[in-house]
């Protein structure tokens, strides 16, 4: 019964520190079976993550792995991407890292299509610091930043990587795992910037305030509310209540990717052979 | 019994995932936060429990009639 | 009058929030009393100790140096955080979760957990279940005061529970 | 609030911001500075004042430094990497004189370093972290108590000298919870916000020095049309080339604190009247230091102790008058070894001085340095 | 003769330094008949903007004043207005200020709707460091640092700002001034974060790179490439050529801004009457 | 390459950077080292480098960290402002322990200061701007051939010692036209990067000393799965809560450049051999400083000048040397006071020290220099 | 004439977009970098150059006839 | 043998370029030449100032101390710039643009931007005309040596114009 997936962790780091029922292992194997799928190279992918309890699936996962201040994870990424365009580069990070202090990397990567393919984690809170509200808490839900309920309105960072100039952008959740590993596979597809949203529970920091402390629960919530794009388009708009959101592939575009187009430059420059 | 259900009891922290969206009550959560088998005959080996845990845990093969 | 304890256990067994409360029933009470913890190294799941020193004089070095007594909720913390412990003081172990108890003079092992789990119905209460142990044991702060500190910090629709699982705390301490 | 309660360091810290006056927090959660985001959102609001949760630690920096232009007393809180990202609006804040706390909750680096475990790894950093020329104002209190008396000195400073206050503590004071009776609100004295002294029409320049070489500008919305700048510039507060202005301006931005050095140098001595050895610690290690020269004295060694509760400025009036006084001097910190340099600088070799360095992520005990008061006092380390 | 916009001027720093022909001053004048058409009281008007050029115009201008660091106007202005909502508060700030350094306050700003009235001087360069590439620099046009011509993809601030969020989106040119003004006035109007960006020339650092250095023509070209909304949004693709760009107001939606939004919770808390 | 030609210290710098075989670079641009990135972009590609022009200074410094871990010598290039932003990431790159170099062409700060005009100002930033203990390596060069040679040296330091480095220049030098010939290709030594010496299945570990106490980590894309973090980690490279490791780690990431520190430390002296006065400078400073000790001899003033190309480590020894010889050390440098401070400390009262300091936007002027010679000689400031 | 046309001239940087924008070439930059009027008959007080001026130099007022 | 110029100016007149040529000529021809420059304190249009020390020894102190020759093309450059001036140097001068020329016993007044747009046809030359009347004034470089720096550093398009533009500069230079 030894499943193909595990020789893509760090068997002497498992179990993984993550709580009982965090839905950070769901997606850190979606992700793994991307992998797989997609048939890359285990000494030539580098997983590239952020800091946050998320951003710790990179230390749990066979490849070369780095694991880099919070919110910087991109930046970095896109240095292993252009010193060496033969590695593949996939990059974990939480919604705090991507979206709060990483947001100005986030939107900068996808501008420049560097190929990378990045997957966030989004528990809707910042996990590993206790709980505090991130950019893409719901309003009015509770953090303890937020213990009158969040007034900030959140981000919808598939609409944000889009209009940004990602070329991939994608969601779905850690209910859906067989869904979420297709559309990191798609991501992987990609020669460009490929955006994963992952909507997975984090029991500890987010349900246990808002009412929802039991994991099993907060993915029932995903199965109940998840509605696949295609399905999402044709809904009336008296229907997409505010819990309802879509998931699946939101675009996809091919566009030269950073590397590539650089390639011109030495070209031009006389600097290919060297 | 038509599965063959494994358990990797180090790895389980008994969040009780694989026993919330088990379809045939099959699984249970023992006193100190284990994962447990309750009703093997009537696992379907769906696969739900393996495809969920969070932890990679609990590994469900459909038996292999020898 | 200086005493020293040692609260040990996992994550989320609530070892450090059983401290707090009862350097806040000292406190009450008029002594001097300082609760310090420390995390380990990893954000979740680690080992998590937190220290209370009791005292009627200042306090300065923050942290046990000899504890008089250590609480120990898992296997783990149990041979960890013992070591140090005074050979005159008190090691109290949960009995199911710390099967194999080291060995050590003093030792009292109460099923914790278990009482939680079985008396009140949640784990949850584990650690107030070992603070109403603790105050028997220490002699340290009256009942009626961990009582109050109790309520004081819990969400208010759970005082009850909270009161019955000091109480069978209490009373599982075997006698002396 | 008068009444004696268990209170957390980082707790008292935000009771002592907001009894000094302070109704603006800006900030982005890292442990071991969480609480005091954590506090102030749920208190700021009960007061009237705001909370705000910024995108990063710069744009926390950032939002404080607004509203104390518009005229709320404001506070910032982070750890170490929060604390270098801050850096360069540190500097802004120095030089176009706007008064706010920057509180760091230390721990252990560099880099990411151990996120839960104690150090004073920041010290040297709190002086010198940003670039350029400025003085720079850093407290650090060794106790709950006194988190919340350096919360209300460092806002006071923050405003009388219209500058950044680094009010450094440790993870050891930050997290630490002991018994502590507040003052009542009426024995708590405030530094007021400056306020202009004259009309636009009488001439009113926002960064004209007052005689305490502070100047009194108008908060944003007064009126005044007041220009600030992170460029130099003169008092009208607009940027000039001027290799005259550059020169006034650096050095008053220094001389406006040195002239008060030894009024807002605080220092506290132990044990000091007999002394032939001195042990110099600050914040959580003093704590420790203090058991380990009592434990020497009881063992019979003269041995004083002096806490700087004021890092910087330096107390070098202080420390030059012990080092013409004693055999030795042992400094006791919490890292690799960083506030000695300054020591060994002031003591200017009138007598050794040691160092007694841990840096393994968990805090001294008292027999370490008593371990070091030893050595000292045998002559050196073997 | 004497206008009156002139009393929002400083006059004692006026001619203001930017070179012959610079955009930046049309804009200016722009910005402040927007304040007089709008009748904001000119003592409780504050003005934020950050490193640059562009940035320097909060020096000609008569009000409380504040020149932030490089990218960093969004946040200090955050605090004036949370502050002191009584203040309006409006921000200056060029292409690289607000989308290079300054893209995460920038987005985040949206995010949050601070009621502020933000002008993005766009003229495509680094200005004020002498004409490198800045994130809206069009790709393949010349820049200091990118010799042999940009290969990154440029950002539309106006795309991106509708999706982080904010609550009034528009655009136009220093060629088409009374629009641009009617445009600023849109913006000061809405209760929220407000953006406009404005295109404008740099002669010197842009126009001279790219074969373009008389600023009459780099008007012109404004002139001759923008397109009114409501006619783009009639165009046919293929007339959609790389030059042309829509001007107009792109998205107006009255939400909640922050600052009464925490009254909110300041009331809740029971602090209203602090 | 070898014929004399007019160029710039900040061009020199671009071509060590190339010579000593950089080939990524990654900047945001920022006044007065803005010619560095655009060399780099117009230079990297003609040699299969790449040049990316990044959204700010954080990012900057994160895009050579990565390009570093993937094999490529990098640099990145800023001023004030950009390096008080990456001081997160530069202790980043001290606690992973990766090679790469940080140009800070100073100017007048503190925040933005005067952005054109030369200063000195970020000395003491450059050993204490980020968070925690670590060590720093700094060179700053006196001339546009030094600008070239200590480029090659800051990378050859980086990739030597796994740690990142500052190349100090100010904007004197950074500016500055002079006749310059560089050596030959064949004339520069390079260190070049590190390599595992053995491989996954020996049980390499990305993180264990070599005999210099520096790691052999392999690059990514090489086979060997390593992790890195800024966590406190042991040889394995993961992170571990452990005391014993932590204090080992903090001592070798010391220890490692410690050893190594009269080599790495580069003084130079003039007219030093009967000095019985010392001009302590460095950088574009120390040339007028020249001028100002050459004047005073013709005046018959016995002095010499100790010129500092290694700023850090600081030259504890040669400065210790030079104290037990002279009567008096001034130092001269272009800030308010700042390395004055690592001369007293190393002096420690073995003589008199004096500050030069000027901070007003220009440079020095010989004479300037000149009368604090004299003074120094006349025994201290009236 | 139509119009009165006022110059400040320490603010004229002879940029020329006035010039360019003027529908009947009234205007003209001097040899030293300043606007000048060489036709001031020809304007129509269209207000094209104040308008566009980006250093409020020029400044085009209809003529009240007296 | 050292002699040091200061060229000045306004922000786009390129006094710095000439400086910079200057300079290279003078290294072309195996001097020691250092050349430096100051902004001012604004971005734009700022006066601008540029200096070359020119000398068969190595320069330390890098600015020049009393310039031998000032170049000023504009009056806030004259009034501001001359004033160090070596009492035996001379002062050149843009006759057009620096209308009040400061009382100095030495200056040469040329119409170097009046020329340019004369002869040239564009006043972006004018910095070039003033090189090659500099050039003739000081006798510290070849006038070969300085068409060949020129040469390499414009653009290959503009070359003629420039070379004609030195020309002009000196043959500008009134007899002495
Ligand atoms: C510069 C800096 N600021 C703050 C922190 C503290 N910090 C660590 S993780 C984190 C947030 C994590 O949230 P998220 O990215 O959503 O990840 P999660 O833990 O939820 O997976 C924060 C604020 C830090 N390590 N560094
Ligand atoms: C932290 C920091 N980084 C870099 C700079 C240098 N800098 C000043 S303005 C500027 C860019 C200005 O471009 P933009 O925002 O488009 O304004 P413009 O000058 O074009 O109006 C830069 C990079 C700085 N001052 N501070
Ligand atoms: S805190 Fe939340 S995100 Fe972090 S490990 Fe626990 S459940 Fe997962
Ligand atoms: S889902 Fe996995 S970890 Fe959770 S209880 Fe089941 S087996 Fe255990
Ligand atoms: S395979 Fe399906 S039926 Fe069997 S235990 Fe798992 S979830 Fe239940
Ligand atoms: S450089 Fe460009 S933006 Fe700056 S003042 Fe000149 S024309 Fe304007
Ligand atoms: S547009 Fe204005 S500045 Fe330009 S030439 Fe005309 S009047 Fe002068
Ligand atoms: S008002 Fe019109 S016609 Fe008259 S000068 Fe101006 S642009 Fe020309
Ligand atoms: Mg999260
Ligand atoms: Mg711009």
């Amino acid at each position: 019964m030894e499943r193909s997936f595990e020789k893509y962790f760090r068997q002497n780091r498992l179990p993984h520190l993550w709580c009982p029922g965090c839905g950070n292992g769901i997606v850190m194997k979606a992700i793994v079976q991307a992998i797989e799928k997609k048939g890359l190279d285990q000494d030539k992918t580098v997983i590239v993550s952020g800091i946050g309890c998320s951003s710790r699936a990179s230390g749990y996962m066979d490849f070369d792995t780095l694991h880099t201040a919070h919110g910087r994870a991109i930046p970095f990424a896109t240095g292993i991407k252009l010193a060496n365009p033969e590695l593949n580069v996939i990059v974990i990070t939480g919604d705090g890292d991507c979206t709060a202090i990483g947001g100005n990397h986030f939107i900068h990567g996808c501008r420049r299509n560097v190929d990378l393919t990045v997957v966030l984690f989004n528990n809707s809170i910042y996990g590993m610091t206790g709980g505090q509200a991130s950019p893409m808490t719901p309003t009015h839900k509770k953090a303890t930043t937020a213990p009158y309920g969040a007034i900030d309105r959140n981000f919808d960072a598939c609409r944000l990587a889009e209009a940004a100039g990602a070329t991939y952008v994608a969601r779905s959740t850690a209910f859906h795992v067989q869904h979420l590993t297709d559309m990191i596979a798609g991501g992987i597809d990609n020669k460009g910037f490929s955006f994963i949203e992952a909507i997975c529970q984090c029991p500890t920091s987010f349900g246990r305030k808002n009412k929802m402390a039991d994991p099993a629960k907060m993915m029932m919530w995903m199965r109940d509310n998840a509605v696949m794009k295609a399905a999402w388009d044709k809904l009336p708009d008296d229907k997409k209540t505010e819990e309802k959101f879509p998931i699946g592939l939101f675009y996809n575009e091919s566009e030269t990717d950073y590397a590539t187009a650089y390639n011109e430059v030495i070209q031009i420059a006389g600097g290919a052979d060297k | 019994m038509n599965s063959e259900i494994t358990i990797k009891l180090p790895r389980c922290k008994g969040c009780g995932i694989c026993v919330a969206f088990c379809p045939k009550q099959v699984l249970a959560v023992d006193e100190l936060g284990k994962v447990m088998v309750v009703n093997a005959d009537a696992c379907i080996a769906c696969g739900q429990c393996e495809l969920r845990c969070p932890d990679y845990a609990i590994f469900v093969d459909k038996k292999v009639k020898a | 009058m200086r005493k020293q304890l040692r609260l040990s256990g996992s994550g989320g067994q609530g070892v450090i929030t059983a401290a707090i409360i009862f350097a806040e029933a000292a406190v009450a009470e008029g002594k001097e009393a300082v609760q310090s913890q420390s995390y380990g190294p990893e954000a979740r799941g680690g080992a998590s100790k937190s220290e209370v020193i009791i005292d009627d004089q200042p306090i300065y070095h923050p942290h046990v140096e000899v504890p008089d007594l250590v609480l120990a909720m898992t296997q783990k913390a149990a041979d960890k955080y013992y070591a140090d412990l005074n050979p005159e003081g008190v090691l109290v172990l949960d009995t199911d979760l710390v099967p194999e108890p080291p060995k050590f003079k003093n030792v009292i092992r109460i099923p914790i957990t278990k009482l939680a789990v079985e008396e009140i119905g949640k784990s949850l209460f584990a650690n107030i279940v070992a603070l109403g142990a603790l105050v028997r044991i220490t002699g340290l702060v009256d009942f009626e005061s961990i009582k109050k500190a109790v309520a004081n910090r819990v969400p208010p629709h759970t005082v009850e529970q909270n009161m019955k699982a000091l109480q069978v705390g209490w009373d599982a301490v075997p006698e002396q | 609030m008068s009444k004696a309660r268990l209170m957390q360091g980082n707790e008292a810290c935000v009771e002592g911001a907001l009894a000094a006056g302070v109704r603006f927090f800006g900030g982005y959660p890292i442990t071991p500075s969480t609480e005091i985001a954590e506090g102030m959102a749920k208190l700021l609001p009960t007061v009237g004042g705001k909370f705000v949760q910024m995108e990063d630690e710069i744009a926390s920096m950032g939002v404080v430094l607004g509203a104390s232009l518009a005229g709320k007393k404001a506070v910032t809180a982070s750890s170490g990497p929060g604390i270098s990202l801050k850096q360069e609006l540190i500097g802004y804040a120095a030089a176009a004189e706007i008064p706010v706390v920057i509180v760091n909750v230390q721990r252990v680096g560099p880099s990411t370093g151990q996120p839960t475990a104690p150090s004073q790894g920041d010290v040297m950093q709190a002086r010198w972290g940003t670039h350029g020329d400025h003085p720079m104002i850093a407290l650090s209190p060794w106790s709950v108590r006194e988190a919340f008396d350096t919360a209300v000195m460092a806002v006071n400073y923050s405003e009388r000298f219209r500058t950044p206050v680094i009010l450094l503590m440790d993870e050891i004071v930050g997290h630490l919870r002991e018994k502590v009776e507040l003052p009542e609100a009426s024995a708590i004295e405030i530094y007021p916000r400056r306020k202009p002294t004259c009309s636009r029409a009488e001439g009113y320049q926002p960064f004209t020095p007052d005689k305490d070489l502070v100047p009194n500008t108008a908060n944003f919305g007064e009126g005044y049309h007041i220009h600030v700048t992170g460029l130099i510039h003169d008092d009208t507060g607009f940027p000039i080339g001027s290799p005259k202005i550059t020169r006034e301006v650096t050095k008053r931005l220094h001389e406006k604190i040195d002239i008060a050095r030894d009024e807002i140098t605080h220092v506290e001595e132990y044990f000091m009247d007999d002394a032939e050895y001195a042990v110099v610690a600050f914040g959580g290690t003093a704590r420790t230091a203090y058991e380990a020269v009592a434990n020497a004295r009881k063992k019979g060694i003269k041995v004083g102790m002096v806490r700087l509760i004021t890092i910087w400025p330096f107390a070098d009036k202080a420390i030059k008058k012990i080092a013409e006084k004693v055999k030795g001097i042992l400094v006791a910190e919490l890292n690799y070894g960083q506030l000695v340099g300054e020591v060994e600088r002031v003591v200017a070799g009138k007598c050794p001085v040691e160092l007694c360095a841990k840096y393994d992520m968990t805090i001294f005990e008292p027999a370490e340095i008593e371990a070091g008061i030893d050595e000292l006092v045998a002559g050196g380390k073997a």
